[in-house]
């Protein structure tokens, strides 16, 4: 049998963290090979050190054979390994062909100049092959995340690779898009392209890989073909424990209206009226674009909003200021972790406890110890993986990251907790534990309102769902009589979606 | 071209000066322009910051608005070569005041000669020590025509005096605040300084105030250069032993005098000197 | 969408060229003489160069605070081969040039390879290379050039020849920039330097490059001042820097990197120029133009963000 | 701050110690007269407005900002307190007119970037040019001179043989460092510099920070300036020409990234006195002035690159 790739003994350590500990297995060539394992498990590690982004401690890797050491990212890509990473990786205010193509522009005279005409010409090319309308010229920052994560996918075909790596491709992509993916990944599997695919969600595994290696704690813990594996026993290798259930069903008692919002109207929303009892969960669907973070973000006080009113327990509250909204007991976690929550450099205690300070220190100064028993508390309670307290949340896996955040939002004890993608790039384990504090939250009377792209969550966990399209809420199911058919009939029909 | 355009067709007289962020200049110009206001001139006041392409443009914008005659007072003697010439070629009388220009057609330059101030201050100091001892130059923004002139008229006296020695020599940039912080250092490295001489008042002042604050600022004889209010009051409080006066003032309006005096059709002399004087209590 | 919005978004540091100009030509009637613009771009050409190599680095998302000393570093040395060496003028000029971007790849090699900030290596730079053009004048101007190194500081018929190396300079920038593969690579790198990293772009050799090219400009520019002003001057070009970056800014870059054109930045430096010779002709006092050239920087910045805003919003409408 | 940050934190500001201490010892071989108790004193004191002026910088840097306009708020604070101080108005209350002013015009620029949201070396471009304008317009190009003795105090006098500019100073970084470690403000400067965009989800007061940030950056440079005026019985429209430069190198050499979010007031401290060493062993040693310049700048690479490796070592 010929192998792709053939990893032996790996070992990567960062300052307080033992990230790969002696990983070994293999990869057929010609196969889909998905590698799951919680957040913090090493995957996206693992593969920075296949495509040459990052040295490895120790062992060998073998592409196709040959022992290799690669020095960079361009110099696996010149062997044939592509890698589109788990953050996206654009260059906001150039076009999308010089996105595509950067650094293997095509030349004229002599290599001097950028062959505008044919680098547009191969771009619309490829675009074409993956099935995505944007034109070659467009700016990137003008796409739309899903259509940015397709053009991520471009770059990666357009290199031509043998071996290509995928590290949550899907994690920002809707449905459609994902079909789209799929219809790529195994068009290039005929072609005999390997494909290293990595997801937290557990149905596209299924779906479409061969095999299954699973990762725990930065060690390879098990590897099989992926029809000789159920999705309870990945999750058991995964956690290494039994997990219940995957949406947790909460039985919590609805009570009196918290939140009730009338005619929202902003840049990309209109007309929104809505409204959250405590101790209910209303989650949001609906396509990548309908505007329903926008719409969240103007309740929030973070985008201007032209019109409409909102009611706390039945009194007025002034809209657009963020500070007030939190001081009424709102708590958000936004959508884009790197870009909207994180605090990078500082300390995962400081990233969690920053939004209460003011609460807890009247005169402004602070005391350390009661930090400390804080972030101790919630790094416990929320699992959270991280080597101390004082680790730079940069360091941290993406799920545990998220998990700081919401840690962040829980400690100021919200009555509405608004949650915009809380689950993506999360993995199961951690993806039940959020669901059950969400549910815990409910419990006690906390009405939530949570948006996500991945309806069998929202119909897991929400008594409510509405649906918004193209800025407006297009429909409004009660947990019984929502489906999934249903729901994608209001988000979807009529107009063109996305 | 070339007629001015004061509202009674009257004379207007372009003036550049190279710097007014010093009160040397300032002084310069309001006697400039304080004769203009007498002889019922119009006087425009361009400003080059120290900085010669600065200049040039100045001058520029000068012709353009169509002075009668140029009024210079070059940041550097070689830079404003360029400008007088355009001047020349345009028809402009041009004059020079403080520090003139290495070639072009001046009418008249005005001035008192640096090279001289700086012997001047030099043979008063070596005088005041007793004839013997070490001395301290600071001196002023190195490359400039100012700290050239006055160090090297400075440095002809005392160089050929064996019995003095410069135990020190460095900048403090025509500038109070480093003449302070500079002599200060040099306190501290050099335990016996008889006397100082600063190109210009600024620095021997901030020098007297680091001397006081040492003690030592009965043992050290302070020249400066310039004879600005500040320097003058404290030459009067025999806080500073002497200020090499160049009449800034008297430059200007002397500039200013002559420049119309030649508009109205009277010769004038090439070179004005305007005396130097030595402050002293 | 408005066209007339896009075009003023797209233009706008042209826009407030347009309006400070014909605000002059209101409060002076000589301003609008065709002598007189030809004076502006003439006043206006050394800062613009100079300006078009500094864009290079802003766009990279760096910063080149080093050119003004740069500026009499190179004018010195250049005139100084000349008048004490004997060396033909032409060469002496290629040599200064040459000494430019050497020393812009000394600021890039303390960037890449000692990992400094643009800001402080090149404000290092600044000084030392201030200190080097008073070690080598001895603090005394240089002149005695000759007819043909002055020359570039004169006119053809009446066209400036600052205003014609300006517009060499403009045309290659623009073609580096916007057709070739460094060009892309600089807007990329400032735009995202992981991305670009991963990308495989030479990530070193592209920042060098917009460094070499930064201390390229500033030599020239050290030509040109040194040929108007027929001499060297040690203490030339003093907080140019400065200049040259609001040039840059108020011409649209920005300087968290990514974005920039030489065209803009050209304009921004007439914008100053005209700003200078606007208020010296309207005789406005030499400390009040301080506080009216603060003030209209800062509104022209405003006024352009305000327009770009709008044409954000537009676009996404 | 405790374990794993400290550690790298120490370690970088030793790379710097290292370089100071170095410098200090090899000046101390060179020159019998450096390393006095007089010296010492005069160096921390030749340091104290940089160090004060950088220490406003610091809390500016590290928000991402950055402050140009420093210097021209000196001389403008300076030559109004001056005049307000030849009025005979009470000198504690003229300084306090002074640094109101000074916090005023830092208002100003916060207002301009926090607000109007012009990028903060812009901002700060235009207003340095505009102050420096309007302090050469209010005093007419000449220097306000003559002060009561009461004010001439804050620069002249010492408390137990240390000058008085050298207890201000002191007094700002400890009052500085325990804002930054041990108040809401410093954790909010920190996050800000962070992620300004996370800051604002994170429901921060992210405009009323970065308006402080950039008053207390005037008030301390008034501050500094009057401890200038005070020194030199003298206020000048000039003053304080490139202080900006000097502060922000002070700040970026005590191991400060422009970028935002990660720096410290101690390191600012040792980036000043790093600045006055040079200085001061310039005219001790009388190095020729055109000399002076290459060496400040080549120190301060050289300090600047042992940063660089000491920072590499630990990725
Ligand atoms: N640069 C770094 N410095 C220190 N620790 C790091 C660094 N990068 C990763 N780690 C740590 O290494 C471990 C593995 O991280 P990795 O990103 O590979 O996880 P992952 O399996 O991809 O998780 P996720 O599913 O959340 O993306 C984590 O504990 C993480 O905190
Ligand atoms: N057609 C489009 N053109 C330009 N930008 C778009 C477009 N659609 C979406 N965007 C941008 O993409 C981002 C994501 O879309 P948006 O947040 O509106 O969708 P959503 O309904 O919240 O869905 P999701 O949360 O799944 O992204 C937003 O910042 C939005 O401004
Ligand atoms: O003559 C002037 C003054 O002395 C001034 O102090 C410095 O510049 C010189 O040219
Ligand atoms: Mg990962
Ligand atoms: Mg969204």
């Amino acid at each position: 049998m010929e192998y792709a790739l053939r990893i032996q003994g790996i070992d990567k350590r960062f300052p307080g963290v033992h990230a790969l500990k002696n990983v070994s297995f293999d990869v057929r060539a010609g196969s889909v090979h998905s590698l799951v394992g919680e957040n913090g498990a090493g995957k996206s590690t693992l593969m920075k050190i296949i495509s040459g982004d990052q040295p490895k401690d120790d062992g060998v890797l073998e592409l196709f054979g040959e022992q290799v050491d690669f020095r960079g990212p361009s110099d696996s890509q010149a062997r044939g390994v592509s890698m589109i990473h788990q953050e996206l990786a654009v260059v906001p205010y150039r076009s999308v062909a010089e996105n595509i193509y950067l650094g293997r522009e095509p030349r004229k005279f002599g290599g001097l100049l950028i062959d505008y005409p044919k680098l547009h010409e191969q771009t619309r090319e490829i675009l074409r092959t993956i099935d995505v309308n944007v034109e070659p010229t467009e700016i990137m920052a003008n796409l739309s995340i899903a259509q940015q994560q397709m053009v991520e996918v471009a770059k990666a075909l357009s290199l031509n690779a043998r071996v290509i790596i995928m590290d949550e491709p899907t994690s920002s992509l809707t449905d459609r898009e994902t079909e789209i993916l799929f219809r790529i990944i195994r068009n290039l599997k005929t072609k005999g392209i390997t494909i290293i695919y990595i997801s937290h969600r557990l149905e596209e595994v299924f779906t479409i890989t061969d095999t299954v290696t699973i990762l725990r704690d930065g060690q390879t813990v098990h590897t099989a073909a992926t029809e000789d594996l159920s999705e309870d026993e990945i999750v058991r290798h995964m956690v290494g424990r039994e997990l219940d259930s995957f949406f947790p069903k909460h039985e919590a008692e609805i009570g009196q209206e918290v939140l009730r919002v009338e005619n929202l109207t902003g840049e990309r929303f209109f007309n929104a009226s809505f409204s959250v009892k405590s101790g209910e969960i209303v989650g949001i669907a609906g396509l990548v674009g309908a505007g329903r973070s926008e719409m969240i973000r103007g309740l929030m006080g973070i985008d201007p909003v032209y019109k409409g009113k909102a009611y706390f327990k039945g009194v007025e509250i002034r809209l657009g200021s963020t500070r007030e909204m939190m001081r009424r007991g709102f708590a958000f976690v936004p959508e884009d972790r790197k870009a909207e929550a994180l605090f990078p450099v500082m300390s995962v205690r400081d990233n969690m406890v920053i939004s209460i300070l003011e609460r807890l220190f009247r005169i402004g100064i602070i005391t350390k110890s009661k930090l400390v028993s804080i972030g101790k508390d919630y790094i416990q309670r929320l699992r959270i993986q991280t080597p101390t307290q004082m680790q730079q949340i940069r360091n941290l896996s993406g799920g545990n990251q998220q998990k700081v955040i919401i840690a962040r939002c829980l400690a100021l004890n919200p009555s509405v907790l608004i949650l915009d993608e809380p689950t993506r790039g999360i993995d199961v384990g951690a993806k039940s534990e959020i669901h059950s504090i969400v549910g815990r939250l409910a419990a006690q009377g906390v009405g939530v309102i949570m948006i996500s792209s991945e309806l069998p969550e929202l119909l897991g966990v929400a008594d409510r769902i509405i649906v918004m399209k193209e800025g407006r809420i297009s429909g409004e199911f009660d947990r019984l009589e929502a489906t999934q058919d249903a729901i994608m009939q209001k988000a979807a029909a009529g107009g063109e979606a996305s | 071209e070339g007629q001015g355009e004061a509202a009674d067709g009257g004379i207007v007289i372009g003036l550049s000066v190279s710097t007014l962020n010093n009160p040397f200049f300032v002084t310069l110009r309001d006697g400039a322009q304080d004769a203009a206001d007498l002889l019922g001139v119009e006087l425009i006041v361009v400003d080059s910051q120290d900085d010669p392409a600065r200049e040039a443009s100045n001058i520029q914008d000068l012709i353009q608005r169509g002075v009668d005659a140029l009024l210079i007072n070059p940041t550097d003697s070689d830079a404003v070569v360029p400008s007088v010439q355009r001047a020349n070629s345009e028809g402009i009388p041009v004059f020079t005041v403080d520090r003139g220009a290495s070639s072009g057609d001046v009418v008249a330059h005005v001035a008192s000669d640096n090279v001289a101030g700086g012997e001047m201050a030099g043979e008063y100091l070596v005088e005041a020590i007793g004839g013997s001892g070490s001395v301290v130059e600071l001196q002023g923004i190195p490359g400039t025509s100012a700290a050239r002139d006055r160090g090297e008229g400075f440095n002809n006296i005392v160089g050929a005096n064996s019995d003095v020695s410069v135990v020190a020599a460095q900048t403090a940039n025509f500038n109070r605040t480093e003449g302070l912080n500079v002599f200060q250092n040099i306190l501290q490295a050099q335990s016996d300084i008889d006397g100082v001489f600063a190109h210009n008042d600024e620095m021997i002042l901030g020098a007297i105030q680091a001397a006081e604050a040492a003690g030592r600022a009965d043992d050290i004889v302070f020249v400066g250069f310039d004879a600005v209010d500040d320097a003058v009051a404290a030459v009067e409080d025999g806080r500073l032993a002497a200020t090499v006066a160049q009449r800034p003032e008297e430059i200007g309006s002397t500039g200013l005098r002559t420049a119309v005096s030649y508009l109205q059709g009277e010769t004038v002399e090439d070179y004005i000197p305007v005396a130097l004087m030595l402050v002293t209590q | 969408m408005n066209r007339v919005g896009k075009i003023a978004a797209k233009y706008s540091t042209l826009l407030i060229l347009l309006g400070l100009i014909i605000l002059f030509s209101l409060l002076s009637p000589r301003f609008l003489r065709f002598g007189n613009l030809l004076n502006i771009v003439d006043q206006s050409s050394m800062l613009a160069i100079v300006a078009i190599g500094v864009t290079f680095t802003i766009i990279s998302g760096g910063i080149d605070l080093s050119v003004g000393s740069l500026v009499a570093l190179t004018g010195a040395i250049s005139a100084g081969m000349i008048v004490n060496m004997g060396v033909p003028a032409p060469i002496a000029m290629l040599g200064a040039i040459l000494l430019g971007v050497l020393i812009g790849l000394v600021n890039g090699g303390f960037i890449v390879f000692g990992r400094l900030q643009p800001f402080v290596a090149t404000l290092a730079m600044m000084a030392i290379a201030r200190g080097l053009t008073l070690f080598y004048t001895q603090g005394s101007p240089i002149s005695g050039l000759g007819d043909f190194y002055t020359a570039f500081g004169g006119t053809i018929g009446p066209i400036p020849v600052t205003a014609l190396v300006l517009l060499f300079v403009l045309l290659l920038s623009t073609v580096i920039l916007q057709s070739t593969p460094f060009g892309a690579h600089l807007y990329a790198l400032g735009g995202n330097e992981e991305t670009a990293r991963l990308a495989g772009v030479k990530i070193r050799l592209v920042k060098l490059g917009a460094y070499a090219f930064s201390g390229g400009t500033a030599a020239l520019g050290g030509i040109l001042l040194t040929a108007r002003l027929w001499s060297a001057q040690p203490q030339a070009a003093v907080g140019l820097e400065l200049q040259a970056i609001a040039a840059t800014v108020l011409g649209g870059a920005s300087l968290m990197g990514g974005a920039g054109t030489s065209l803009g930045t050209v304009a921004g430096a007439l914008i100053m120029g005209v700003l200078a010779n606007g208020l010296n002709l309207t005789g406005v006092s030499s400390y009040v133009q301080q506080v009216i050239t603060g003030t209209i920087f800062i509104l022209a910045v405003i006024l352009d963000m305000w327009t770009k805003r709008q044409r954000r919003e537009k676009l996404q409408g | 701050m405790e374990s794993r940050i400290n550690v790298r934190l120490i370690l970088k500001k030793f790379g710097l110690l290292f370089a100071v201490l170095f410098l200090m010892a090899v000046l101390t071989g060179l020159s019998p007269h450096f390393m006095t108790v007089r010296n010492m004193l005069n160096l921390l004191l030749q340091a104290s407005v940089n160090a004060i002026i950088a220490a406003g910088m610091t809390q500016v840097i590290l928000t991402s900002g950055i402050d140009l306009s420093v210097g021209s708020v000196l001389a403008l604070t300076a030559v109004v307190t001056a005049s307000i101080l030849q009025t005979g108005v009470p000198v504690p209350l003229a300084v306090i007119l002074g640094l109101l002013l000074g916090a005023l015009l830092g208002m100003v620029n916060g207002f301009l970037v926090a607000i109007v949201k012009i990028p903060a070396f812009i901002a700060t471009l235009g207003t340095m040019t505009l102050a420096r304008g309007l302090a050469l317009s209010y005093s007419g190009g000449r220097p306000v001179t003559g002060l009561p003795e009461g004010f001439l105090a804050m620069g002249t006098s010492s408390l137990f043989g240390i000058p008085t500019p050298i207890w201000i100073t002191a007094a700002v970084f400890v009052g500085g460092s325990f804002i930054l470690n041990k108040t809401m403000l410093g954790r909010y400067i920190y996050a800000i510099g962070n992620n300004a965009e996370a800051a604002r989800f994170a429901g921060l007061p992210v405009r009323a920070t970065t308006i402080s940030v950039y008053a207390i950056s005037g008030l301390l440079a008034a501050l500094a300036g009057m401890i200038l005026v005070a020194r030199l019985d003298s206020a000048q429209p000039v003053m304080g020409v490139t202080y900006e430069l000097n502060a922000i190198a002070a700040v970026v050499v005590g191991g400060a990234a422009l970028s935002g979010g990660e720096g410290s007031l101690s390191g600012t401290f040792l980036g000043a006195i790093l600045m006055a060493i040079i200085a001061n062993a310039i005219n001790i040693l009388n190095i020729s002035p055109f000399f002076s310049q290459i060496l400040q700048g080549g120190v301060i690479l050289a300090a600047l690159l042992l940063h660089g490796l000491s920072r590499q070592r630990e990725r």
